[in-house]
């Protein structure tokens, strides 16, 4: 009897004072559970007999269809055909905007895009403005992405330290991922404008106001530096989460063998990192080809064309501008899909062969 | 359950739709750079009132919608009823002749007749619609500035070379960060252009390739924005035909002098307050003359209505004197009614000193353009010749293209186009 | 109830064959082991009779019915998982009327089912827990559990046991026979514990390489192993082998031992562990040198090397004192010999 | 006091001393934290201020409204400066008018004498204070609760279905062995490289012909079948064992029911995080709706607060507050559920 009394004290003891709410929520969580899920059970209810029927009679083949046709059916209607129709745009003139009133022209706008003396040099081009976008998407994702994978590798390391407010400051680093980029552009155009926040700080501490979006550097280092804002915290929890799937054990090990720790980060972390790693690398890749709104709101493709990249380009070539021409458009999106595809292979076929390489 | 749920929502709509159902509906597609939106609203409210029968949808929408997207409806045979445009030549095919539906077809060619060749195809005789306000482009100045440099402001005549002279004195007196600035389009340097003798149009109706003249005004501009003279945010900081106005950097007094137009008046009026006196200054001169470029959005039919009768109705109720009147008194635009303009006595409701000598000299300078500026908003390539001076001319000016690949570079891309389109 | 029949069951994944030709007949209410080494198709053989997967040839009845292309859910049987696959997501109580509900039974006739057999397998504290909040023992329990409730015409127990530590694994074994005792229902029971195999089964069906090397009841299996693998498979520690010659009916073990044996050419002889003692003096035996002596108290495992390299494992009682490196020679009685042809079969 | 301070300066390694890389973290981590919430709290103070305020430098830190006093002899109340008089004196004075580079103050206690004054020695006296105006008036002009509605409608609906059709595709992706597996789960990770904006003029046509142009349902559809969500739930999917498909099979289970009772439950936090990124996405959704939608009845909020960029001038005060008044359900979905994304990602994101 007295053990059982001490028993109960043990166990009610460390829920303190809240004991009483927290045997009202749990009496109230499941029946909040089932008034949410009622509906849900409904629904299947009156689903599972048509769905054994389908069963029964197409067999476990026909269930594959039951459970890919809906999905595949609207990912057909409304992303495999918008591609192919972009694919037919591309080769197709004039200003009209409907497919039907539009005239073949062949391969001309892949012509005009790919006329060029020297690639490396955007004015020698019959499209100039494609090539200068082209460069400048090549430089900003070569910078964004390595930017973003050392921050929010740096970002992860620091937060896999076993240290205070640990779950705090996971989130809020991923705060902003949460916001729309038109948002994110139109704040940090707002700090960085002739008359912003960042400029009165500089003013503060004594130096000339900068004008930020005006200088082909800065803003070009503002929109690496704003897209990474934007989206790093998305990284570092995936990077995050491979680094508390590494066994501990393998630092103890490391530690009773006096490695390091920069060799630890090197021999042992970053290899185990690797399918994370890879997934980020990929993710970071297409998202830094396919950047457009943040950077868009924030410089609108200035100075000059310095920030211009490849979306803006096609996005106002082909829809936006008042003189559009949406064959040329569609011609540019797909060499950069090409690319895109290209370069994601290739990355993948690397880390599956470094992946090959190390079970071996 | 789902089912229910979905069919509930959709029984929803329809019984919103309903009580709308026995009235003709007619739907407005208008954007707002203003308390615009809020004018005509009150306005339709009151023709509903007197029109049970037809019910008025304004969509209030961004500037971006009738810019990006209206196009395509319009392409496919669809939209509004009634839209508030500003690319109207480049459209006018899908604007309806409201010729057979008004009810006095001479009152409108009496009031509004001059702009019908802005947003008809050549050659035709329809009634598409009227201007909701005629804009001119021209300059502000920031005369307490002025004053406070001890700079007298230039007269009327004074040349650009003038204005920006006096500007940068104020500017070096009163340490700011730039002497002027044009806001980022084609359309406001146009007027400009052609006071330096740029005619824009070639003999055959097509652009014609852009001349020693214009390149004299686009030569300055450049050189003006390289010493610092112009305030480089506005054209440099923004890539394409992106529009950026200057008008935050007025209003916060960084620049003496702010070449825009006439819509800005209401917009510096809200934000300036007491903090300075502005005038406006009508548009500096060229060699050629002092011209600026008139312009202005429209409210036209669309072709695709179901209900021209109705829209005729509601259009020659937003087109009437008094409607016209009230909303120029209260939107601070320029009229676009030819007998308001004769007639004169606008009320503009302002409390602001600035607004009425500032709004009649926008009056008088609508006399000042020359037959160039004039010619372009009724001209179909107009805004293929602005994108590219927009587009090219910032890039000289942010130092990736010399004048003269600009130039080239600009006749190609306006050749492109005339390509493209035919 | 309870029968089932394969014959001649193959199974490929894409080219492999992995199961070749079996034919087996478990009767009712027997208790059948399906034993033999990793990978040598036991699991897939169940799996095909749980209706799993589809043989790629052959068929299988139950009951006299054939239920080759039937689904698992119709073949009325139930099946206790290596992992156990207890829903992770619901209670006990919901795990073992899961399977009921989809039948549409009656919500009083299920509570009755499970109730039952919670009692009976003494869980019924447990009913409104989370399988992870369960030891692994009354996982255990209740994945037995889940199978009981359907009342199946046989349960399949795929390595049941092999997630528990040695002193739980024994406990259970005992419930398990217990339970078929008490059940009397069908069971087909994998392992690759020979052990478990043993003390389990009414027959055990021994498998290598996805073939059936022999069926039979545990102790005929022991004594009487039909070729070199089962023997060297079943017991404990395994048999030694002696390779030899056979001439005119006689062969020769080591140390000169001659044996009589049904063959001619090469022949292997193998003699349990605990079927080897120390030589009497004098007696004739195979000599061999002690390279380890483990003392378990009870008795004592000896590893020694007869010449020609054999190693020889012999388990002797008690606790004799033998050092390493002593030479001694091991007899046995002839009738514990089992010889084998050069085709590893058991010759009589 | 004391507990609360070795909590904060809790530190990984043993003994009391600080090593560096220590300090180094928790300047990164502070530092982040600014660098983080900082422009969100500029967003908010920002959009606090009239428009003649945003268009000022320096700007403010704080919004702050003109001060005005009630002066004897004027009908409206007159606004206060700090003016610093000829002698090196600083008085608050009230201006009467002001006439170029020169203004006409009054002092409130003595409202007969006026002094006039350089307007560039006077500096007005502010108090912090808030331009309601930018959240009242267009919760007054704009039709707040119809676009609220309709992002709602558009949020909810997009992502039940984004969770059915996705968990779906993905469990027969992952569950099943069937001809041409490879080939869908490349079109669908090849997809993902396809930004919207590229493929905006087709998709327009594709939608405009199947009629949904102005409708919700337009924008709802093309949303759904996202890749990533297929991908993700797809990969959460593979570490569920086949051992309890198999065991629910034997327990008469059917497909569907595999699905619905087995499958579903127990991909919950990869399907929660799916929920909370759809809701979010759905929600920010500009471009899109802006193509799809025209009728002002079935705007979304951002598409709403998006009315106020004119061609000529764009109302910044008006599309600061609602800004913020959009941002306040991620804000509350951070807040409340953060932990949940946080770990959820971590558990689901890639296994």
């Amino acid at each position: 009897m007295e053990n059982e009394i001490a028993q109960v004290k043990a166990t009610a003891a460390p829920e303190g004072s809240d004991r009483r709410l927290r045997r009202l929520r749990d009496r109230l969580g499941p029946l909040l559970r089932q008034v949410v899920l009622l509906p849900l059970v409904l629904i299947s209810r009156a689903i599972d007999p048509v769905m054994r029927l389908i069963q029964a009679k197409a067999g476990t083949g026909g269930m594959i269809a039951v459970f890919l046709i809906p999905n595949m059916a609207i990912f057909g209607i409304f992303v495999i055909i918008p591609i192919i129709l972009n694919f037919v745009y591309s080769f197709t003139g004039g200003a009209e905007i409907l497919l039907d009133q539009r005239a073949w022209v062949g391969g001309q706008q892949y012509e005009r895009l790919t006329d060029c003396q020297n690639y490396l040099d955007p004015l020698s081009c019959r499209e100039d403005l494609f090539w200068r976008a082209a460069h400048n998407t090549f430089f900003f994702v070569l910078f964004q992405v390595s930017l973003m994978v050392s921050v929010s590798m740096i970002t992860a390391l620091i937060l896999n330290r076993n240290m205070a407010g640990r779950g705090f400051f996971r989130a809020v680093f991923f705060f902003p991922v949460l916001l729309s980029p038109v948002v994110v552009g139109l704040i940090w155009r707002w700090i960085l404008q002739r008359e912003g926040l960042l400029n009165l700080i500089v003013t503060n501490f004594g130096a000339e106001r900068v004008v930020w979006l005006n200088d082909r550097f800065y803003a070009f280092a503002a929109a690496i530096g704003v897209s990474t804002w934007a989206h790093m915290g998305f990284f570092t929890l995936i990077l995050l989460a491979g680094l508390q799937a590494i066994p501990k054990d393998l630092y103890e090990a490391a530690e009773m063998d006096a490695t390091p720790p920069a060799r630890v980060f090197w021999r042992i972390t970053l290899p185990l990192l690797g399918p994370n790693l890879a997934v980020v690398l990929v993710l970071a890749l297409i998202r830094g080809v396919q950047i457009f709104d943040e950077a868009y709101v924030l410089t609108g493709g200035g100075p000059g064309t310095a920030t211009m990249f490849m979306t803006q380009y096609i996005y106002e070539v082909g829809f936006a501008s008042l003189l559009r021409n949406p064959g040329l458009a569609a011609a540019a999106s797909i060499l950069m899909g090409a690319v895109l595809v290209v370069l994601t292979l290739m990355q993948l076929g690397l880390s599956r062969r470094a992946e090959k390489a190390r079970e071996r | 359950m789902k089912k229910v749920f979905l069919g509930a929502s959709v029984l929803a709509l329809v019984a919103g739709t309903a009580a709308a159902q026995t009235q003709t509906p007619v739907r407005v597609m208008w954007y707002s750079d203003g308390v615009e939106g809020a004018v005509m609203a009150d306005i339709l409210s009151r023709f509903e009132a007197e029109n049970p029968d037809i019910n008025v949808i304004l969509d209030n929408v961004a500037f971006q919608v009738i810019q990006e997207q209206l196009p395509v409806q319009l392409a496919s045979g669809t939209g509004p009823d009634i839209a508030r445009v500003t690319n109207l030549k480049a459209q006018a095919d899908h604007w309806l002749d409201l010729r057979p539906y008004v009810a006095d077809p001479a009152y409108w060619e009496a009031n509004f007749g001059d702009r019908f060749d802005w947003m008809r195809p050549d050659g035709s005789d329809a009634i598409p619609g009227f201007m909701t306000q005629l804009t001119l482009v021209g300059g502000f100045a920031n005369a307490t500035l002025f004053e406070q440099a001890g700079i007298e402001l230039p007269g009327p005549g004074a040349s650009w070379d003038d204005w920006i002279e006096a500007s940068r004195q104020v500017a070096e007196d009163q340490g700011l960060p730039a002497a002027f600035s044009i806001d980022r389009s084609g359309h406001r340097v146009a007027g400009p252009l052609a006071a330096y003798g740029e005619t824009f149009i070639g003999d055959d109706g097509l652009p014609a390739p852009l001349s020693d003249d214009a390149m004299e005004f686009i030569t300055r501009l450049v050189d003006w924005t390289g010493q610092g003279l112009m305030l480089p945010d506005t054209w440099v900081s923004a890539a394409g035909t992106t529009y950026r106005a200057a008008a935050d950097d007025f209003t916060n007094a960084l620049i003496p002098f702010y070449y825009s137009g006439s819509w800005q008046v209401a917009n510096l009026s809200t934000k300036i307050g007491d903090a300075f006196d502005w005038v406006a200054t009508g548009s500096p001169c060229g060699p050629v003359g002092c011209t600026g470029m008139a312009g202005g959005a429209g409210l036209v039919g669309i072709r695709y209505t179901q209900n021209p009768e109705a829209v005729a109705r509601v259009m020659d109720y937003l087109a009437s004197e008094e409607v016209v009147r009230e909303f120029t008194e209260r939107t601070l635009f320029l009229p676009a009614h030819a007998g308001i303009v004769a007639e004169g006595g606008l009320n503009f409701q302002s409390d602001d000193p600035n607004v009425p000598p500032a709004l009649s000299r926008f009056v008088e300078a609508s006399g000042e353009t020359l037959p160039a500026t004039d010619a372009l908003p009724a001209w179909r390539w107009a805004n293929s010749v602005y994108g590219a001076l927009v587009t090219r001319i910032s890039q000289a000016m942010a130092g990736e293209l010399t004048l003269e690949q600009a130039r080239a570079l600009i006749d190609r891309d306006i050749a492109d186009q005339v390509e493209a389109a035919r | 109830m309870g029968s089932i029949t394969l014959k001649d069951i193959r199974k490929s994944f894409g080219g492999v064959h992995v199961i070749h030709g079996v034919d087996l007949t478990i009767e009712k209410g027997e208790l059948v082991v399906f034993v033999g080494p990793s990978g040598c198709g036991k699991s897939t053989l169940l799996r095909l009779i749980a209706g799993l997967d589809k043989p790629s040839s052959g068929a299988i009845e139950i009951d006299g019915r054939d239920v080759t292309r039937a689904g698992a859910a119709d073949r009325g049987l139930a099946m206790v998982f290596q992992s156990y696959a207890l829903y992770p997501h619901m209670t006990v109580r919901q795990n073992l009327s899961f399977g009921l509900e989809n039948t549409r039974m009656p919500r009083s006739e299920i509570a009755a089912r499970v109730a039952d057999a919670a009692r009976m397998l003494e869980i019924e504290e447990l009913l409104e827990r989370r399988p992870t909040q369960l030891s692994g023992g009354q996982r255990q329990r209740v994945a037995i559990g889940r199978a009981i409730v359907r009342d199946p015409t046989a349960f399949l127990l795929d390595e049941p046991l092999s997630n528990l530590d040695a002193e739980l694994r024994g406990t259970m074994r005992a419930e398990l026979s217990a339970l078929h005792d008490r059940l009397a229902t069908t069971m087909i029971y994998v392992t690759h514990d020979q052990v478990e195999a043993m003390t389990l089964a009414d027959r055990i069906v021994v498998l290598r390489k996805g073939r059936v090397e022999q069926v039979d009841t545990p102790l005929n299996l022991y004594n009487r192993p039909a070729n070199r693998f089962v023997a060297g498979f079943i017991g404990a520690p395994n048999m030694n082998f002696f390779p030899a010659v056979a001439e005119g009916g006689q062969a020769a073990l080591p140390g000169g031992v001659q044996v009589a044996v049904a063959a001619s050419g090469p022949v292997s002889f193998g003699i349990r562990p605990q079927h080897l003692r120390l030589a009497a003096p004098g007696e004739a035996g195979i000599p061999a040198r002690v390279t380890l002596v483990e003392a378990l108290g009870a008795e004592t495992v000896l590893h020694a090397r007869s010449d020609g390299d054999t190693d020889v494992l012999v388990v002797l009682e008690g606790q004799p004192e033998l050092q390493r490196g002593q030479e001694l020679a091991l007899a046995f009685d002839v009738e514990h010999l089992h010889a084998f042809d050069a085709q590893g079969q058991r010759i009589d | 006091m004391s507990t609360i301070l070795t909590f904060l300066t809790r530190r990984r390694g043993h003994g009391g001393r600080w090593h560096w890389t220590d300090v180094a973290s928790w300047v990164w981590l502070i530092g982040g934290t600014v660098l983080m919430f900082g422009p969100a709290l500029w967003l908010i103070s920002s959009s606090l201020k009239d428009p003649a305020q945003l268009a000022e430098f320096p700007p403010t830190l704080l919004p702050y409204v003109q001060q005005t006093a009630a002066v004897e002899g004027h009908d409206t109340p007159l606004p206060l400066f700090t003016v610093t008089m000829e002698d090196g004196s600083t008085r608050d004075l009230a201006q009467v008018r002001r006439i170029g580079a020169n203004a006409q103050m009054v002092d409130p206690g003595d409202p007969d004498a006026q002094i006039s004054v350089r307007i560039a020695d006077r500096t007005p006296v502010r108090d912090v204070g808030i331009a309601h105006g930018n959240y009242t008036d267009p919760f007054l002009h704009f039709d707040f609760f119809v676009y609220l509605r309709n992002s709602v409608f558009v949020t909810f609906f997009a992502t039940i279905l984004t969770l059915f059709t996705n968990s779906m595709a993905a469990f027969a992706l992952s569950k099943y062995r069937f001809r041409g597996r490879d080939a869908v789960l490349l079109v669908i990770v090849g997809t993902l490289m396809v930004p919207l904006s590229v493929i905006l003029v087709p998709l327009y046509s594709v939608v405009s012909r199947v009629g949904l142009l102005d409708s919700l349902w337009g924008v709802i559809l093309p949303t759904i079948a996202t890749p990533t969500g297929v991908f993700l739930l797809r990969q959460y999917m593979l570490t569920i064992p086949d051992d309890l498909l198999e065991a629910a099979r034997m327990d008469h289970a059917s497909e569907w029911q595999i699905y619905w009772r087995i499958i579903l439950p127990l991909t919950a936090p990869a399907l929660a995080v799916l929920a909370i990124f759809s809701v979010v996405w759905r929600w920010n959704d500009f471009l899109w709706p802006l193509v799809v939608l025209s009728r002002r009845e079935l705007y979304t909020l951002q598409i709403g607060l998006n009315t106020y960029a004119g061609e000529l001038n764009v109302q910044w005060h008006y599309i600061l507050s609602m800004t913020v008044v959009t941002m306040i359900p991620v804000v509350l979905v951070f807040v409340f559920l953060q932990r949940f994304i946080t770990t959820g990602i971590a558990g689901a994101g890639v296994k």
